[in-house]
């Protein structure tokens, strides 16, 4: 028997299956306004508001989610500050400290950068909307941009740094969520935005179609690092079929055919970003769910 | 500091008695699973099933019998926190809240742990659970309060036939070496020593001389520390998070590469309204 | 032992680390057999025909003990030329007639041909005629002693223990054994081989049991044939020797010395019994007193007994209170009690930290408990004796109706082990005292001050009578108040009586002085001192000084004998007979096995433990011809209670099932006697007539699977210690029944499903572990299953059960009224 | 103090030994910090100690019984009993929760003749009554001589049974109370 099999499930179940998700979306929108405010045209900026305006609410959902997951919620500081010392708790090396660290700050950049968009559209006074421009807006959309695609990503390598079974056997898991966070993000933003059709959201769904194709890539990757031998108990029954429908056909396949066939007309682009989003939260319920039913 | 404390399981003469289970409860006020009320499990005598959050002592039962009962055994061991020299869960604990004592053991602090139970999908023993009544995440302490006035653990203390045995590593090992010799001159040639020496994890503070493979007790081979993963997993991201970036980018310049060209054509329809 | 007495088969890890072999025979691989170097399976039931067959190897292959034999065992001894064996009579001893109406029983012996084989001619009933005459106790015995028996130190005369015994177990050959027991022929051999490796003057080999021999209707000829082997191996009196009973309540010992139990009285005297010739003081004395051997001081032990239940009223001339002391006229054990109460003969009932309700065919107690008109139930919860008019499954399935049963009901909750102060006797005999640490809580109070608070009522009411049969219990002492100002202060519980009177009382004291008596040794048959229990004389010897309370164990290199932790008794000897430690010289049998030798200086017996024989009589004393007690055995002679100072291969007095263990088939079994053909079963075991009291036949094809039942490590009998404790319930939460996987096929029963087990008696269900720890035997040519269930659950508590009990028989062993439990027929068969 | 030293430089070594960027961090993931002191309180640490002995079976383990603020907080095996040295079975283990459980009765509970239900009674009360049944069933049913002309003094009409588990003190004065009242059907475990 694999050594990942002697190991208890830490019941990282629904919270944290939404929080990957959201948190996914959350950093990979954020990435993508970032790569757009910093490298795009003033053209572009309406999409990447868009995508502040997903990332900060997502940083605060995903933060809560975090901590209704923890079994002693009122205890959640612990993570940032060591109760005992009242210094800061940082360890490296473990990824829900970094974790921890890494989602309060994509938190704070977040934050700015909606406080900028919303000044940008004149909800608050405009000088604010420097946030986002600019100089200042470059170090804010760097740093937040690194901060996404950690928060994206660094969920993969949480489970993988563990002794679990699937989770710990392969070390393309990070890489997987990266990459799925990305599509998500890009896809929630061609949702949000449906029925325009400007550069912005050509360069989305095309990114988006590299991105899928890259995560299937990823994903036969990690299934062939795995290897059977833990394959067979964890994902060769219901979750497989799940994997493979939920996320393979249906996440991946679908909307990559739709983006080179657009048969549903208008509805094409929404239907394929629909189809990313369900197939990037069946992605994390698998990965997560079937682990811990072992 | 003091010196490094820990336990040696013998398992070949274990009895299964569950005083050990027992006698831990007992001491460290842990609750029955259910007021005790529960189902007959079917796994040989073993009704409690596994380690958890409540259950800090596990005595496991392994039905080893040829078909025509030519050969039998009854193999019994009592399973415990192993205590690593190179502890998992002390490694991803996000809150410091598990620490190495002075006894170089491993021991959650209740006031700190917040039950995010990282330490439980690090362990790979699967130790470690939470224990539902504090909602912490909660193993073997060594009996660290004993230990500090200078008492035995109260698991190795009840043991009526010295299978869990109590001392200084040092000590221990050098018994387990010769309990195991004894083995083999009697003929016992399957008996081997687990977590003795640095080969696992530096080291098991509670390690056993066992009569067959880990495996058959439920324990892994080569069990490893949840870093090892850390590096690759994190590199590959970040390689990941540069590979979309560029894609993004690449695109972004393909966008301006085709405005370029249209603009060139001279046809200025503006596609950027709204 | 490792199931139920793990911490004692501590001893047993210790002495396997040190080389010491460990065989286990058992109808089940259990925990114990699992430690074992060597597991023997057998059939449940027949343990006879293995140690028989043991006995039979030991004796043809010349591996006794001969020194030993011939020196301490009475295999010398000639039996009276009337004497017929089982041999001669195709299964039965000679001196079998019809029972008496009352017995229970179709048969019983009269012991006359079992004798010895006197010397001269002796006419016992003429002597003890003369005897009556006599003016003291001492002479009355004196008349008593009988001409000394034959003997034949050689072995050779065919009439000698010896050769009775060769012959009586010819028939034990190993394949005999095989086909009785099940068991492998080459594996019986191995313990054969291993028991003599093991015996001898450099090494011991010690037998260990507990209700797996006794609950048999040949239970006591299931130990005596241990006895039997042991004694042939020179195992007995020796350290690492004996036959050692592992023994399942904390002072079941002690409920034994101290008798609750109806058919004796303190240390092991018989209960004045009117079918016997107690009708005097004298007629008890004459017909329980051995002449010789230490039982020739019971007289002494007789009066100090009636002293401490009368007092000062007990006086020579009204036979010191004889004639207020009651006696029994029946058989009022158990289940004699039980079929009596289901006739409706019993009124009322205490119920002490027992559970009759999940007890031997429970159902039928359950029902005889509603014929009573009151019972008290005394007990930590409320156990299923407590709760049988409401809640047991004859009120479930409308058999009885709560407004039916007209029993008042009283549950008193009791106070626990650290809430009382007191002592228990170990299976060891050691008497260990426990102090109080706390109160118990609410209305909870000690058994103690439950008897002590419900004799002074019962004094009060009695206060006024003048009626004679009242006079006894009027005369009765009863001083157990703590004497003005003595009473503990840290306490809000009042009335409890002072442990240390009791213990006065116990002890025993001169009646003159109120001195405290030192030991047995000082008892007088003039009333001159008071004991209540001769064996616990000496354990509070002065003020002040209270041995079970001691607490100095030996350091860790030596003795081992712990003199100084808590009082054994008798006189704090560790290992009874222990002369036999020594060869008949007085010289340790080996440096090894040392325990007690005679140092010549010092002109006394001396070693590590208290000698079990006279301190300072040497080797080489001769018995002195007519005397009575100990003064009528030589000095080598270590059996000192026995009338000739031996231990006894052979039985003349004392069992009721005759003087040589003999293999019958249990009350209830799969195959006819294969050894006997014609008696099947004990020719005069007890069972107990009624419609719900029904046996199988043999071979019964409606129920053709043996059943054992047995304890688990993690309960405590019935379960009111245990099922109640979440973290003792959840160790073992249900009732289980033990397939084998050989079974469980043929029956299509697979782990965890429900299975109905059924005997004649009843139906039950329970939960299937299938497991290869249970095996199909052949026996002779059958395929015969056993399944074993442990019979801990009852319908109260946390962890609830099915009553395997239901299940069981009154039926009963003769000497003792012990049931059959081990070896039940019943059918089993999937429940859906 | 030797053995922790060596076993810490091992770690240095095993990390420096791995060579690979992997390795490397492996050998920093482990937590190489200074070990935590921590005080424990012991929660013994003011008891008294009471010497007793376990209730289940007849070994005779001795315990020792803890008492803070006279409540029982802990029960363990007397490393001083050569029986024992300390040791127990799950049953010895688990005698805590003989004395504080939540299923433990504390009050006397009576069932009427006929009735349906426990009623919870006063313990005076209750031994009054048992007394008056005792005697009321004693002078109903004894027996001073058999038709055989036999002095017997006794009734059968009456049963106690138990013992085993209950203290000597207690077997001695309730045998003696039974038979002095004449009452002879007495019956412990030792027979089952």
């Amino acid at each position: 028997m694999p050594d990942s099999f002697f190991t208890h499930s830490p019941e990282w179940r629904w919270w944290i299956v939404f929080y990957f998700f959201i948190g996914g979306i959350a950093g990979g929108a954020f990435a993508l306004s970032a790569l757009l405010r910093l490298f795009g045209q003033p053209g572009d900026r309406p999409i990447s508001r868009l995508g502040y305006f997903i990332a900060f609410p997502g940083s605060i959902i995903s933060g809560l989610l975090l901590i209704l997951d923890l079994k002693r919620p009122e205890r959640f500081w612990h993570m940032l500050i060591q109760s005992e010392t009242f210094r800061p708790a940082f360890k490296w090396w473990s990824p829900i400290s970094v974790g921890s660290w890494g989602l309060l700050a994509f938190g704070f950049f977040s934050f700015l950068a909606f406080v900028g968009a919303l000044a940008e559209i004149g909800w608050l006074p405009r000088g604010l909307s420097g946030l986002i421009q600019g100089s200042l807006g470059a170090v804010v959309n760097v740093l937040g941009g690194v901060s996404g695609f950690f928060l994206a990503g660094y969920t993969g390598v949480l489970l993988s740094t563990t002794n679990r079974p699937l989770w710990s056997d392969t070390v393309w898991l990070g890489l997987l969520f990266l990459v799925s966070g990305f599509s998500t993000g890009a896809a929630l933003l061609l949702l949000l935005s449906w029925g325009r059709n400007t550069p912005t959201i050509r360069w989305l769904k095309e990114l988006d179609t590299w991105t899928l194709v890259l995560e299937l890539v990823v994903l036969v990757i990690l299934l062939a690092s795995v290897g059977t031998a833990v394959l067979r108990p964890v994902l060769f029954n219901a979750w497989g079929v799940l994997l493979l429908v939920g996320v393979v056909l249906v996440g991946i396949l679908v909307p990559i055919l739709l983006h080179f066939r657009p048969v549903l007309g208008r509805l094409t682009v929404p239907s394929a970003a629909v189809l990313v989003l369900v197939g990037g939260f069946i992605l994390r319920v698998v990965m997560l769910l079937s682990s811990e039913a072992v | 500091m003091a010196e490094p404390m820990g336990f040696f399981t013998d398992t070949s003469v274990c009895i299964g008695c569950k005083a050990c289970e027992v006698a831990c409860k007992a001491w460290n006020q842990l609750p029955a699973r259910n007021g005790g009320k529960v189902q007959l499990s079917g796994i040989s005598y073993d009704n409690t099933v596994s380690l958890s959050g409540i259950q800090w002592r596990h005595v496991k039962f392994i039905e080893d019998f040829a078909p025509d009962r030519s050969t039998g055994r009854w193999l019994m061991m009592s399973d415990v926190c192993k205590h690593c020299v190179q502890a998992a869960c002390l490694e991803v604990c996000p809150t410091g809240a598990i620490i190495r004592t002075e006894f170089d053991t491993v021991v959650i602090q209740q006031d700190v742990c917040n039950g995010c139970r990282a330490c439980i999908a690090a362990c790979p023993f699967g130790v470690i659970e939470i224990n539902p009544e504090t909602n912490t995440a909660m193993k073997c302490t060594l009996c660290y309060d004993r230990l500090q006035a200078g008492m035995v653990p109260a698991c190795a203390q009840a043991c009526p036939t010295h299978s869990i045995q109590f001392g200084p590593i040092s000590e221990l090992r050098q018994r387990a070496q010769e309990r195991l010799e004894q083995l083999h001159a009697a003929g016992v040639t399957q008996a081997r020593l687990y977590g003795h020496d640095e080969s696992i994890l530096g080291g098991l503070n509670a390690f056993y001389l066992l009569l067959d493979e880990p495996e058959k007790y439920g324990l892994p081979s080569n069990p490893q520390l949840p870093s090892r993963n850390l590096a690759p997993s994190a590199a590959l991201s970040a390689a990941g998070a540069v590979a979309l970036g560029l894609l993004g980018l690449v695109g972004l310049r393909k966008q301006r590469m085709d405005r370029l060209a249209a603009e060139e054509r001279g046809q200025g329809e503006g596609s950027h309204a709204g | 032992m490792a199931e139920n007495h793990p911490v004692a088969f501590r001893w047993v890890a210790e002495a396997k680390r040190r080389g010491a072999k460990l065989i286990h025979v058992d109808p089940r691989f259990t925990r114990t057999s699992a430690m074992a170097d060597l597991y023997v399976p057998l059939r449940s039931g027949t343990d006879i025909a293995f140690l028989g067959g043991l006995i039979r190897y030991m004796i043809e292959n010349e591996k006794y003990f001969k020194d030993y034999v011939v020196n301490y065992t009475n295999a010398a001894t000639i039996i009276r030329d009337d004497f017929q064996d089982t041999e001669d009579l195709e299964g039965v001893f000679s001196g079998l007639k019809e029972a008496p109406q009352g017995t229970f029983q179709k048969y019983v012996y009269d012991n006359a041909t079992w004798q010895y084989k006197r010397t001269a001619a002796w006419d016992a009933a003429k002597a003890r005629e003369e005897a009556l005459k006599a003016a003291t106790f001492a002479e009355m015995i004196q008349k008593m002693v009988p001409p000394p028996a034959e003997k034949d130190p050689t072995l050779q005369h065919p009439r000698t223990v010896f050769q009775i015994v060769r012959r009586h177990f010819s028939r034990y050959t190993p394949e005999m054994v095989e086909q009785i027991c099940g068991t492998p022929k080459e594996l019986f051999l191995r313990v054969a081989e291993m028991l003599a490796e093991n015996s001898g003057p450099d090494k011991t080999t010690t037998f260990v049991y507990a209700m797996g021999w006794t609950q048999h209707t040949y239970g006591v000829q299931n130990i005596g044939c241990a006895a039997l082997l042991q004694l042939l191996l020179g195992n007995m009196g020796r350290p690492g020797g004996g036959i050692l009973a592992l023994r399942g309540h904390a002072t079941i010992q002690g409920s034994t010395d101290v008798p609750t139990l109806y058919h004796s009285i303190q240390g092991y005297m018989a209960h004045p019994d009117a079918r016997r010739a107690h009708d005097t003081l004298r007629d008890y004395i004459l017909t329980e007193t051995r002449p010789t051997g230490y039982w020739a001081n019971l007289p002494k032990f007789m009066v100090s007994y009636l002293k401490s239940m009368y007092g000062d009223a007990a006086k020579p001339e009204n036979d010191f209170g004889y004639d207020w002391h009651p006696k029994i006229n029946g058989d009022y054990s158990f289940m004699a009690s039980f079929h009596a109460m289901a006739r409706g003969e019993i009124k009322g009932a205490f119920f002490f930290g027992q559970n009759p309700a999940t007890s031997i065919n429970a159902s039928l107690i359950r029902r005889a408990l509603a014929n009573l008109d009151w019972m008290v139930v005394k007990d930590n919860f409320e156990i299923e004796t407590a709760a049988f008019w409401y809640k047991s499954p004859e009120v479930q399935s409308g058999e009885l109706k709560p407004e039916q049963i007209k029993t008042e009901v009283f549950l008193f909750p009791s106070a626990q082990v650290g809430e009382i102060e007191g002592t228990f006797t170990n299976t060891q005999r050691l008497i260990q005292f426990h102090e109080k640490a706390a109160d118990p809580p609410g209305d909870c109070r000690s058994d103690t001050w439950f008897t002590h608070q419900l004799a002074l009522r019962l004094k009060k009411l009695y206060a006024d009578s003048t009626l004679p049969r009242d006079e006894g219990f009027k005369n009765l002492t009863w001083d157990y108040d703590y004497e003005p100002g003595k009473y503990p202060t840290n306490t809000r519980i009042q009335g409890e009586p002072d442990v240390m009177k009791i213990w006065r009382e116990i002890n025993g004291f001169k009646t003159d002085t109120g001195e405290l008596l030192k030991g047995f040794g000082d008892l007088k048959d003039d009333g001159s001192t008071t004991c209540a229990s001769w064996i616990y004389c000496g354990a509070y010897p002065e003020e002040g000084k209270f041995l079970p309370a001691n607490r100095n164990p030996d350091p860790d290199d030596k003795p081992g004998t712990h003199l100084g932790w808590g009082y054994a008794w008798p006189a704090n000897r560790r290992i009874l007979y222990n002369r036999a430690s020594a060869d008949p010289n007085g010289n340790p049998w080996s440096e090894r096995k040392k325990l007690i030798w005679w140092d010549a200086g010092q002109k006394k017996w001396v070693g590590y433990d208290v000698p079990d024989f006279p301190a300072t009589k040497a080797p080489d004393t001769p018995a002195k011809p007519g005397a009575t007690g100990l003064d009528a055995h030589d000095g080598k002679s270590p059996f000192i209670m026995m009338a000739d100072g031996k231990g006894w291969l052979f039985v003349p007095v004392g069992l009721q099932d005759g003087p040589l263990p003999t293999h019958y088939e249990p009350m209830e079994s799969p195959v006819p006697n294969l050894l006997y053909p014609k008696w099947q079963n004990n020719p005069i075991a007890k069972y107990y007539e009624h419609e719900r009291n029904q046996l199988a036949t043999v071979g019964d094809p409606q129920f053709p699977v043996v059943l054992t039942t047995y304890r688990l490590t993690e309960h405590h009998l019935a379960g009111g210690m245990s099922r109640w404790l979440p973290w003792l319930a959840e160790l073992q939460p249900e009732l289980f029944v033990e397939i084998s996987p050989e079974l469980a096929a043929e029956k299509g029963i697979k782990n965890l499903d429900l299975v109905r087990i059924s005997s004649k008696r009843g139906t039950i269900v329970a939960k299937a572990l299938v497991t290869p720890r249970l095996r199909p035997l052949t026996i002779n040519g059958k395929t015969v299953h056993q399944i074993g269930m442990p019979w801990h659950w009852g319908f109260m508590g946390i962890a609830v059960g099915d009553v395997v009990n239901d299940l069981g028989a009154w039926v009963a062993d003769p000497n003792v009224q012990i049931h059959e439990m081990k070896a039940l027929l019943v059918n089993v068969e999937k429940a859906q | 103090m030797a053995v922790a030293v060596s076993r810490r430089q091992f770690l240095k070594v095993g990390g420096a030994a791995a060579g690979t960027a992997a390795g490397a961090l492996l050998g920093l993931g482990v937590d190489l910090r200074p070990k935590q002191v921590r005080a424990q309180q012991l929660r013994i640490k003011d008891a008294q100690v009471y010497p007793s002995v376990c209730p289940y079976c007849a070994v005779g383990c001795g315990t020792l019984v803890h008492v803070v603020n006279g409540q029982i907080v802990n029960i363990e095996g007397n490393p001083k009993s050569p029986i024992n040295k300390g040791n127990l079975c799950p049953k010895g283990a688990a005698t805590y929760q003989l004395h504080v459980n939540p299923n433990r009765l504390t009050k006397v509970l009576y069932r009427k003749p006929y009735g349906t239900q426990w009623e919870v009674v006063d313990l005076d009360w209750a031994m009054d009554r048992v007394a008056e049944l005792v005697k009321k069933t004693r002078d109903e049913t004894f027996v001073e001589t058999l038709p055989n002309g036999k002095r017997v003094m006794h009734t059968t009409a009456i049963y106690s049974l138990g013992g085993a588990t209950i203290d000597n003190e207690w077997n001695h004065i309730h045998q003696k109370l039974m038979r002095g009242l004449g009452i002879v059907r007495i019956e412990n475990q030792a027979r089952i």
